[in-house]
């Protein structure tokens, strides 16, 4: 019984973990069609602020929680003024200048932090489950993870900026017929779309360290999240990121983590090809 | 730091950055020394201080008059952590550079890369590093721990602490793959069984589910051979979940990139290892040497493990030549296979003239605020396990890597 | 009895809750030139996109000169030697009027005939004056004509045109007429269209779409007069 | 236009021929060899995006499976000849499944960039994992993240122990690339490049035209990832050894810079850019002021943004405003492949 609890707790992390590292890219796509390749090092980023920020003497939860936001949602700010502005409805465009980016923000981050591993220490200790120990940090990127989608669903249901949001979704038409200029919508969308990457970073830092090339673990599975997730920011991010959270975490348990990977991204490939019409399929609906 | 570059130092330029070796000129007539380690890239821990080493090693020769009267120039190359990168540099070293003698390499992975293009090109090499074991090619000197060295005298000593069942986790390569076996092998002369392994490829960082599996298992003990910076989460993971009290752990590779330093003592104590050496080894030769090294570089903080077998290797190549007063490769192999001695920072290293390794001393320690108190010092193993495969003073032509069949 | 070229039974199209045509049963003698009129959003493009490949019917079968073509691609649609034009212009930008005509003709022809082939579209459709030119840089009518030279050049006995006429001045749509005429020596036509004036100075005759389904079909005079057609198509029109 | 070939054919084997007699002058032969290497791996990219619209985001995989396929082969076959045949064969095979199961499955681009990305990580994850003893092909050890080294090296077909290295292995390298691109001029002055061009273009219209596109790009799918493979085996040869990094996407990404940077639509402009770009990130890794990866990633940006185009397109419209008028035989080119059935598209 134990046991299946503690199963339980390692499937809803993997979900979990794949709904932070697949947010920030979730929304600049989905709302603003723009696929960040440098979303992996706008986490890094926000790895090496809240580590930066730690070994400052700053409290922890507020170098993640706050700070590493704060930085990384400046860093794209930057970036979509000088870069993803110019770029907007070039779709192979940004994805080929933010990949750019990527390699820039590695190299940047090599010249000031070194190749080297760094990390801090997991703030939360462990506790027992029955006879099982479990790691109290997962706990706390589920907790994050759940306030993030609740977060992301009451701002688009239930407020002003949601409905703006929602708006532009439909296309910048309709952000101007609401009264809003497109460039700040976008601008907005892209700051928040950074500071939620830089979040995840922060957030997974203390769990697995960071080198300034830890980025490219996390591009590739929250671009296939994303992509198979669909239209629907919250519904789209949940469906995927359950889908490959349970396969992942799955196979890894029961054979070895190469395989649980292997496994994930055998299930996007087949997921992609046999459903391109089926999860994806709202989303080419009355759009084109 | 201008150590901590990722290019190629060569002659007076890499005199003149690094601004330690004496500005003497080195012409044609300087005795080249080919050095090629990952400097840069998620295995610099381990690099960048055997480069200090070895240049440390280097620097004293030529403070001491240098070999054979001429002054020894250095050849290094980073190779990044990208084994790719071996057997373009090590061309480059023997084919373009013609150095006298190469040494270098971290990952088994990065030795068996070069091996091979050092043999063609009968250039000496040194390659000075704990590694699985089994290596049998007359080209090739070995200063690093075998498993019959330090495997044998973990096992024994981390079961008797913990108990029988035993559950290994091995980075996924040669090194991990073959000391896995070994371990294997010890954990059953010993009375136990090994319960599990795993093996983890070196860019692996979330352990989660490996530490649920590991608690439906129940294992008395953990040995992780595990290698390079992602796999440091592992023991942070461990410790964040608790486990750290309840299954006790032992390693073959925990520390010798310094990674105790890099864990809190809440993560580190009480993982237990065994190397040849330790910053913690009380003794005058380790405390001359850790002043020296403090000398030229500012603290001695970032000696570790292999950082001391490089600079062992340079100082008994550098002693062979000295004796076979030649560069000649196979004076040097001969003077080489006298059972030269030298007396280190880790105390004494003899080479074995059947199989190349070394006969050393080994210390079983534990990790203990964020250092390596000795429990039980081992003197002066033989390599044991390649002594029993290997006889190149028999088959001198032997160039194969044994491995144990379990 | 008369060669059928196109007939449809039942072809029933949905997206989702909404029935874009319903249960259309259509025929066209072989040499024919038909035009299928109707209010915006009456099903004819929907109708015309599943004969010739482009969406794949919810129901109901497409037959070609007693072939069953239901579900086919476009390719396998043209390779029957259907020519097709759509609504939007369909061109390959980047490339010359030349190229464009020629990748046409080589579909059915060797590679030099298809040279040959390529001159006498050319001159046919008097577009030897812009044939080096990229058709990113003609002009909307010089492009509608570009395309028809495309679906001329395949030789095809089956032209399907979507409003060919839409958007050109006066002078284009009389020349349209003559290459349409031209066509019709050969192929069975046709023409989804809006422009009346057009559709009199070719047609005798047509079919009404309404709601999905035919409402009508008859000699374009009579359809015109006819009040049913008149309140639903002319009267929302004007 | 045979004429016209044979013209190209005569230019292409003069400008080879005389490249191979000056630059070991200014550069070391070791070095040109590798990027006469990059130079074709970046033509085979530079042929199924620039000409044939298909963004590959993977093209990584299959100079890897070249790589590996040469070194295993060549390690259970003993000589070099059939081994390099199947460099080119396997990635070409396994190109042609791939690519029929996305173009059939009506795969918009943004999925096939997905799906060559991701069956390039699988590719890694998989052989990386292969360390451990029962990992076998024939007599060769996969050997996961060491690699195989030792294999047998290019040899005279036929003599097995006549070792082609040194300048004369550059020599055979920078012929195969004049062959090669030699190769390629001719499939685009064919119909079948004619076609693919204009698929590039108009999918759609190109299919009511009558062509099975689907059939179309996997066979130009194949035939790139058979260039690559080619590429990868030559490049078995120069560096001695092959690793799971020939998968890795740093590997796609540099493929897809330097067919940015050389400019798509032109044969020239991916292979001048692969060569110059990697001698470039040879002369940076002399240097310890400035990072590679923060280089070549501004390089990227600032293309993208300035010079879409491409080197070589950007000076050749130069060269012809200069003289006042259009370079004929150049085929058309675009910046991107048109994207069917995208949003907002």
């Amino acid at each position: 019984m134990d046991l299946y609890v503690v199963v339980l707790v390692e499937v809803l992390y993997g979900v979990a973990s794949l709904i932070l590292i697949s947010a920030g890219l979730s929304i600049v796509f989905g709302m603003i069609k723009v696929i960040n390749l440098a979303h992996g090092e706008f986490m890094m980023i926000g790895g090496y602020a809240t580590i930066t920020a730690v070994n400052l003497g700053m409290n922890v939860f507020v170098a993640m929680l706050v700070i590493a936001p704060a930085v990384v949602g400046l860093v794209g700010l930057v970036v979509e003024r000088l870069v993803i502005r110019h770029l907007y409805g070039r779709l192979v465009d940004t994805m080929l200048a933010t990949w750019g980016l990527s390699l820039f923000f590695i190299g940047l981050a090599t010249m000031i932090f070194g190749n080297t591993t760094t990390g801090i220490s997991t703030p939360i200790p462990g506790f027992a489950i029955g006879d099982y120990q479990v790691n109290g940090y997962n706990f706390f990127i589920i907790v994050v993870a759940a306030l993030l989608l609740v977060a992301m669903l009451s701002v688009l249901k239930g407020t002003r900026a949601g409905l703006v949001a929602r708006g532009t979704m439909q296309g910048p038409d309709m952000a101007a017929a609401l009264g809003y200029s497109p460039d700040r919508i976008y601008m907005a969308t892209f700051f928040c779309g950074s500071a939620l990457s830089g979040l995840a970073g922060a957030i997974l830092a203390p769990l697995v360290g960071l080198v300034p090339t830890s980025g490219g673990a996390y591009i590739a599975k929250a671009f296939i999240t994303v992509i198979a997730g669909g239209p629907s920011l919250v519904a789209g991010l949940l469906s995927s990121a359950s889908l490959f959270g349970v396969v992942h975490q799955a196979f890894t348990f029961a054979t070895s983590p190469v395989i649980g990977e292997v496994a994930l991204l055998v299930a996007a490939v087949v997921l992609l090809r046999i459903l391109p019409q089926g999860v994806t399929g709202t989303f080419f609906k009355g759009k084109t | 730091m201008s150590l901590n570059r990722r290019n190629i130092l060569t002659g007076a330029a890499a005199a003149a950055s690094v601004g330690m070796l004496p500005r003497v000129a080195m012409g044609a007539d300087s005795v080249k020394l080919g050095s090629i380690l990952d400097t840069s890239g998620i295995f610099d821990a381990y690099g960048t201080p055997m480069d200090m080493a070895m240049r440390l090693a280097v620097n004293e020769i030529n403070a001491a008059g240098g070999l054979l009267g001429r002054q020894v120039e250095v050849v290094a190359y980073d190779t990044q952590s990208d084994m790719a990168l071996y057997t373009q540099y090590g061309q480059r070293l023997t084919r373009q550079d013609q150095v006298d003698v190469v040494h270098g390499g971290i990952l088994s992975a990065s030795r068996e890369a070069i091996r091979q293009t050092m043999r063609k090109t009968r250039t000496l090499y040194f390659y000075n590093v704990l590694y699985e074991g089994g290596v049998c090619d007359r080209n090739i000197f070995i200063n690093g721990v075998t498993p019959a060295q330090q495997v044998e005298a973990l096992v024994p000593y981390a079961m008797g602490k913990s108990g029988k069942a035993v559950y290994i986790l091995a980075a996924d390569y040669n090194y991990g793959q073959i000391t896995a076996r070994w371990i294997q092998k010890f954990v059953a002369d010993n009375g136990g069984h090994a319960v599990g392994v795993d093996f983890f490829p070196l860019d692996v960082s979330d352990f989660g589910s490996t530490i649920a599996k590991i608690q439906t298992v129940g294992p008395d003990l953990v040995i992780a051979p595990l290698v390079g910076g992602a796999h440091l989460s592992f023991f942070r993971q461990w410790a964040a979940a608790g486990m750290k009290d309840r299954i006790p752990l032992a390693s073959t590779t925990m520390g010798v990139g310094n990674e105790h330093k890099v864990l809190t003592p809440e993560e580190g104590n009480g993982i237990m290892v065994a190397y040849n050496y330790s910053q913690e080894l009380d003794t005058p030769a380790n405390n001359a040497f850790k002043e020296r090294w403090s000398a030229a570089y500012g603290d001695s903080s970032l000696i570790h493990e292999i950082a001391v077998s490089n600079y062992q290797g340079v100082m008994t190549w550098a002693e062979a030549v000295r004796q076979a007063g030649s560069l000649d490769r196979e004076a040097v192999i001969a003077s080489l296979e006298a059972g030269l001695s030298i007396d280190g920072p880790a105390g004494t290293v003899t080479v074995d003239p059947k199989t190349h390794h070394a006969v050393l001393d080994v210390h079983i320690m534990e990790i203990e605020d964020q250092g390596m108190r000795v429990i039980e010092t081992l003197p002066q193993r033989q390599p044991i396990d390649t002594q029993a495969v290997c006889d190149l003073q028999a088959n001198p032509d032997d160039n194969t890597q044994y491995e144990i069949q379990i | 009895m008369a060669e059928i070229a196109l007939e449809t039974h039942g072809l029933t199209m949905r997206f989702g809750g909404v029935v874009a045509a319903d249960r259309v049963d259509f025929r066209l003698q072989a040499r024919e030139l038909r035009c299928l009129i109707g209010p915006n959003g009456a099903g004819k493009s929907t109708f015309f996109k599943c004969i010739t490949g482009l969406q794949s019917p919810s129901e109901g079968e497409v037959w070609m000169r007693g072939i069953e073509t239901t579900g086919w691609m476009p390719h396998q649609v043209a390779s029957l030697g259907v020519g097709i034009k759509t609504q939007t212009p369909n061109v390959l930008d980047s490339l010359s009027v030349h190229e464009n005509v020629w990748l046409a003709a080589r579909r059915f022809h060797g590679a030099r005939e298809a040279d040959r082939k390529t001159r006498e579209v050319i001159d046919l459709l008097d577009l030897g004056a812009i044939a080096k030119d990229g058709l990113g840089r003609l002009a909307h009518g010089e492009r509608q004509r570009v395309e028809l030279g495309l679906v001329a050049a395949g030789d095809p006995w089956l032209i399907l045109l979507d409003e060919p006429a839409a958007g050109l001045g006066a002078e284009d749509v009389e020349r349209l007429t003559g290459i349409i005429r031209e066509l019709n020596r050969q192929a069975t036509l046709v023409i989804v269209e809006h422009d009346m004036q057009f559709i009199r100075s070719i047609a005798e005759t047509v079919t009404v779409f309404h709601q999905g389904k035919v409402l009508m079909e008859g000699h374009v005079d009579r359809v015109m007069s006819d009040p049913v057609v008149r309140n639903v198509y002319l009267g929302r029109k004007a | 236009m045979p004429g016209g070939l044979t013209r190209d054919a005569v230019t292409i084997a003069l400008v080879t021929g005389v490249l191979i007699w000056v630059l070991p002058l200014i550069v070391g032969t070791y070095t040109l060899t590798v990027l006469a290497i990059y130079g074709m791996l970046g033509l085979s990219l530079g042929l199924i995006w620039g000409f044939g619209g298909i963004l590959c985001f993977g093209q990584a995989a299959f100079f890897g499976l070249g790589a590996y396929a040469y070194a295993i082969f060549a390690i259970n076959i003993g000589e070099s000849t059939v081994p390099m045949i199947l460099a080119v064969l396997v990635p070409a095979v396994f190109a042609a499944l791939l690519g029929a199961m996305m173009f059939y499955g009506r795969l918009g681009d943004v999925y096939l960039g997905v799906i060559t990305l991701v069956v390039t990580l699988i590719l890694y994850k998989v052989v990386n994992s292969t360390a451990g003893p029962q990992y076998v092909i024939g007599n060769a050890r996969l050997g996961g993240f060491n690699g195989i080294p030792g294999f047998p090296t290019l040899n005279v077909p036929g003599t097995p122990d006549a070792y082609i290295w040194g300048d004369r292995y550059f020599h055979v390298c920078a012929v195969l690339l004049g062959l090669v691109y030699m190769l390629v001029t001719a499939l685009l002055r064919s119909s079948f490049g004619r076609i693919a061009v204009g698929i590039r273009e108009n999918e759609t219209r190109m299919s009511l035209m009558g062509y099975d596109v689907r059939a179309r790009k996997t066979a130009m799918f194949a035939i790139g990832a058979g260039i690559a493979g080619l590429a990868g085996g030559l490049f078995a040869n120069w560096a001695e050894i092959v690793t799971p990094s020939l998968f890795s996407l740093g590997q796609s990404a540099e493929i897809i810079i330097w067919c940015i940077v050389g400019g798509l639509g032109t044969r020239l402009g991916p292979v001048l850019g692969a060569a110059g770009l990697a001698y470039l990130k040879f002369l940076l890794g002399q240097q310890a002021v400035i990072d590679n990866a923060l280089v070549t990633g501004l390089v990227l940006v600032l293309f993208v943004l300035f010079l879409p185009k491409g080197v070589v397109p950007a000076l050749s419209d130069l060269w012809s405003a200069g003289i006042g008028r259009i370079r004929p035989g150049r085929i058309g080119r675009r910046r991107q492949p048109r994207r069917r059935g995208w949003p907002n598209g």
